[in-house]
């Protein structure tokens, strides 16, 4: 047989394979380049970048759970005009397609992040990280409420020229109703899904592990959910394109999620046990689909058998 | 280009002993020729605990010793306590058990540039990286003296070694067991006076390193720490091992501070870079 | 030292110690007592109990993921009064305090069942299990929603004799919404939580693992989900007494839900591994509680250090 | 008390031999007195693989042999293949590993009250429990004839050890390399007829047992089947490995039918008693 398709295409933009690596477990790619090609990649969806540098939160900003992991990294990036200046054009030089994810406190400021992005070389789509705590409207983030999410995909599309995806948390009573309202909003695609709110103590101290109690739970333990909310989101809204994310670590997790109805999936918490860790999910994914005698990479979305 | 931005070596590597220290302590060695030849003291390297898939990330453990030997395959020794679920799988490695590990990690400690007095201060467990340093320290002809502190006579990392790599050894112990009833900054002064110290290079836990690092300023010597801060990746891409340093002000910083990796910023860090002040003692979630 | 106070107080019911077993994990204690003296246990939250006995889903109705399980039981259960005339008496006949969950497709349903336990003797408490769908009103969970949630428990109150319990589910945006809604329908305490929605897919026979496709994910993985809803809610009505589940297979585990501010536990998933686990548990968290010279087990709920 | 409200043994054994069978297939003898005493053919063990924590459940076996030779310690035999990391995990267990074994557990198969000449029809690694059978069937008495299918040469489990613990041995492979190309049920009239058998006892994927019980249904045999469903706990605590079965109407049952837990109320059923029309043959997530 011959090799299989790889290539995707998510809102028009092709991508030379499905796998990409998810903000803010790649960085800006620098720290992998020594391991490995990152021309390897489907492409990079860097750390999220807000208007001004953020600080994030003190340490400990992380703590290992069954295999999970807890972080509170807090959004720690130095501004989306440092990313342009320094860290952009060290991944267009190699060739690494970008996936530029913002953050902001309000509508206006993601709009603002979007808008510097606007026609940014070798940034062919925006992923709208909208776990975030919403300023304007205190207690809440972005993501647990339609009308926050939508106020902010439709900013972000008024000023950007690139696809834009949006970003999903898990913890809303209802995926589908935020998805719906990234939709009506314009968003192209949905990245699905971000971290799981959790908390652990430790017993010996007496304290909690995180420095802020309440952190981002990632790793394989989230990704039974992270399926089930890519399949929820698939069936609902079969047209447009998402990312899966959420505990990949093999090539296996990588065909489960696109059964699931996910176009293109991102590597998260694994890059972190290993640097080379997407190209060998890569290798075995590949694998798998020859074994399995798929042609095409995006015959996986329609493959699960309902009956 | 600087050694962080070099690839470090990853793969399985065999163990070649693992010993019981006194109480609390064990020590592994495993043959490593590539992570041996190219690992300076400071650095560290990080280990997959094997077969328990629930532990998904690397643990970081310092280089406490190497060995070159001409004719031997190019060894490398770690020192641990038993923390939680990693280093106690851990310590049930044996000889010929294989592990997965990915080093030398991080920035090296500065070596002084002529030959000066150095003054090498550990607390605990914290003093695993120090041995590599005395014996790579007095390889380059500087004068090494130790202070080594410990709850007790059995918290005291290896004082057989220490007092081979070095000139003198002064022990401080909480119970007395063992030298001077008290803490290494007690006894610091009057070791600095007796070895004409002129650097001071330490680790081990955040209080013993503030109070170190307050007395070198004090006495105006230049201080080098080693800092253990909790890591995901170990290797600069998750932010999670945040350390708070001194910054000139401005390029988007105007309060003269930020968040330094101590994976690859560190671990080893000049005293005098760390904003003490905004550092915790007992950060929640670290026992030590 | 003298060993460590283990009652706890819960609404005014009396618990010889904290460590319960969960709902659906422990059946109605049988298949336990050839392993164990059930009199080492504080109390049994027995299997949910329906008016008329629920079927429950076809096989396969379960699959392991990493460091958890996904099921999709479907609640089946022989109803209340087979539970009453056979199951309860023999719980009665060896000692052991009875909680009652209790489920519903309608407010009248578990209005109902509560009925029928009013006065068991044996039942201390009722557990209100409202992950449920809710066929008074489609598409939702009563969990999901807080006038649904509102509504059963004032119903329940109505009828029962017994301390109410609500369980929650993590499958909301703010879990505390929820508990506001159990709290004023007059719920004497909480349980917190149920299993999150999952799913999994097997990529050899490219089908769901579960028939019903999405399952309740269970075991240590979602352990840091739990702590998060404990916390949440224990902060948010401190003086309402909490039923910590989650994950919990260790001594410390049971610690850590407690400083968390739960004042007791059940443990779930992990009876599966090994019958005696939960004596296990309890052994161990005795040990913990006296090497931390912990003189009264309820003291631990304000042990968290918050400085 | 019936067996299954018995406690099971629980504990940790000894590995006594890991064996690589015929192609896709691996063998662990454990040294087990209490399980190997108690065990009758059908019954299963429950193992958990060690040192791994992100798998929960233990995994189901059917005891393959059990060794009470005199002077012996006891062992019990599993056959198995490759699954998922639970059985890759146990294909690497050796002499003296350490296992976390329940069991023995389920209700066994039933013999014959009189004599009588008894078919055995396995398909797959699914004829495990039919050696065990096979050798007590004989020890009481009755002829044992048997059936062995697969879908290569290969595929056949133990076909020696099967001639040895029978009369005769017929064999059906999809492909035609051993014996009658085919499947089981190509050949079970006429096996039936060669042996006088008088019940069957079957094991396998669901499609063979669906088409066995038929067979046996349109020959007025009793046969008795071995089923297998996903499992969670062992004992019947968690209702995960329903089963179908035809049950009497009345008593809050107005259907006809219900679940069985295949841990407790099985592994071995009457083909008349499961509900073969609620049966799936490839059920979801279960690739045989
Ligand atoms: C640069 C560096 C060098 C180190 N060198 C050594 C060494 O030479 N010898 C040694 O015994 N230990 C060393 N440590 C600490 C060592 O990494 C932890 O003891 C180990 O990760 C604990 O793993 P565990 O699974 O046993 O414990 P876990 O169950 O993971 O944690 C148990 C406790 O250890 C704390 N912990 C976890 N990770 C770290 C960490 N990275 N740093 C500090 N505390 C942590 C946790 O917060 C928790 O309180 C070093 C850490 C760093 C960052
Ligand atoms: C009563 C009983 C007796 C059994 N006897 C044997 C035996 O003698 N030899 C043997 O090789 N296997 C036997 N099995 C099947 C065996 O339990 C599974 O092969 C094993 O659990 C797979 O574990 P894993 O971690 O390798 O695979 P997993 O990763 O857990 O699963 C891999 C695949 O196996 C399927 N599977 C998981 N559990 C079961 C199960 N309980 N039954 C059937 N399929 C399952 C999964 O759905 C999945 O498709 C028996 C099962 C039961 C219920
Ligand atoms: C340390 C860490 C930092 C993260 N930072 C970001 C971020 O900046 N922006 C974002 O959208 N998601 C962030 N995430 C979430 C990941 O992109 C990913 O969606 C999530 O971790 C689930 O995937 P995983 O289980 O493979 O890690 C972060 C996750 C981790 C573990
Ligand atoms: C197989 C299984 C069956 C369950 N059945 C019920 C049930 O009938 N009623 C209920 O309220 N919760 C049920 N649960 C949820 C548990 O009671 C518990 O809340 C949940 O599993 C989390 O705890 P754990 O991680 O310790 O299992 C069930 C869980 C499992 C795994
Ligand atoms: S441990 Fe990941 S950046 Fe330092
Ligand atoms: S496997 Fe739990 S009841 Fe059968």
């Amino acid at each position: 047989m011959s090799d299989p398709r790889l290539e995707v295409d998510l809102a028009g933009v092709k991508f030379r394979n499905p796998i990409l690596t998810a903000s803010g477990c790649f960085h800006y790619g620098k720290e992998f380049a020594p391991y490995m090609d990152l021309r390897r990649l489907g492409g990079v969806i860097v750390k999220s970048l807000s208007v001004k540098p953020w600080p994030g939160h003190p340490p400990p900003r992380g703590a290992e759970t069954p295999s999970g992991m807890l972080n509170a990294i807090g959004l720690q990036n130095p501004g989306v005009q440092a990313f342009i200046d320094r860290d952009l054009p060290w991944l267009v030089q190699r060739k690494v397609p970008v996936i530029a994810s913002i953050v902001g406190h309000s509508v206006e400021e993601y709009i603002r992040v979007a808008d510097r992005l606007r026609n940014a070389p070798g940034v062919v789509a925006i992923e709208v990280n909208i776990s975030c705590p919403n300023l304007d409207d205190r207690s809440l983030m972005f993501s647990s409420n339609p009308d926050a999410t939508g106020a902010v995909i439709r900013g972000v599309r008024r000023v950007s020229s690139q696809p834009v995806f949006t970003k999903l948390s898990p913890d809303v009573t209802d995926i589908v109703e935020i998805a719906r309202a990234a939709v009506r909003g314009g968003s192209h695609g949905l990245s699905v899904m971000n971290t799981a709110l959790g908390m652990a103590i430790d017993t010996e101290s007496m304290r909690p592990k995180l420095s802020t109690f309440t952190g981002g739970l990632s790793g394989p333990a989230i990704k039974p959910i992270a399926i089930r909310c890519v399949y929820q989101v698939s069936r609902a809204f079969p047209e447009i394109p998402i990312i899966g994310q959420g505990g990949i670590n093999s090539g296996a997790d990588v065909a489960e999620f696109m059964l699931a109805g996910a176009s293109a999936v991102a590597v998260g918490t694994a890059n972190f046990t290993e640097p080379t860790t997407a190209k060998r999910i890569y290798d075995e994914f590949v694998e798998y689909l020859t074994r399995k005698r798929i042609k095409d990479v995006s015959q996986l979305k329609k493959m699960l058998k309902e009956g | 280009m600087s050694p962080t931005k070099d690839a470090a070596w990853s793969g399985q590597v065999e163990v070649f002993a693992y010993r019981r220290l006194a109480e609390p302590y064990h020590s592994l060695t495993i043959v490593a020729p590539d992570i041996c030849a190219r690992a300076a003291p400071g650095q560290f390297i990080a280990v997959r605990t094997p077969d328990d898939r629930s532990l998904l990330l690397r643990r970081p453990f310092s280089i406490h010793r190497v060995d070159r030997r001409p004719g031997w395959a190019g060894t490398v020794d770690i020192v641990f306590d038993i923390r939680g679920r990693g280093t106690e799988v851990l310590a049930r490695a044996r000889q010929h058990t294989s592990l997965d590990v990915l080093g030398p990690l991080g920035r090296p400690f500065r070596f002084p540039k002529e030959q000066t007095n150095c003054l090498l201060v550990g607390g605990g467990i914290g003093a695993a990286p120090l041995l590599f340093l005395a014996e790579e320290l007095r390889g380059h002809g500087h004068r090494v003296d130790y202070i080594l502190g410990g709850r007790t006579s059995e918290h005291l990392l290896r004082p057989i070694e220490a007092k081979r790599a070095s000139l003198t050894v002064s022990f401080t112990t909480d119970d007395g067991s063992s030298g001077t009833q008290g803490v290494v900054t007690d006894i610091l002064e009057e070791r600095v006076r007796a070895t004409k110290a002129r650097v001071v290079y330490t680790c081990g836990p955040v209080p013993m390193l503030r109070a170190v690092a307050r007395e070198c300023a004090r006495l105006k010597l230049p201080c080098q720490v080693a800092w253990e801060e909790v890591m995901a990746c170990g290797f600069g891409a998750c932010l999670v091992c945040a350390v708070p340093v001194r910054l000139e002000r401005g390029a988007g910083n105007d309060e003269g501070w930020g968040w330094a990796r101590c994976c690859t910023e560190g671990p080893v860090f000049s005293a005098s870079r760390i904003h003490w002040e905004r550092v915790e003692d007992a950060p929640a979630g670290v026992t030590t």
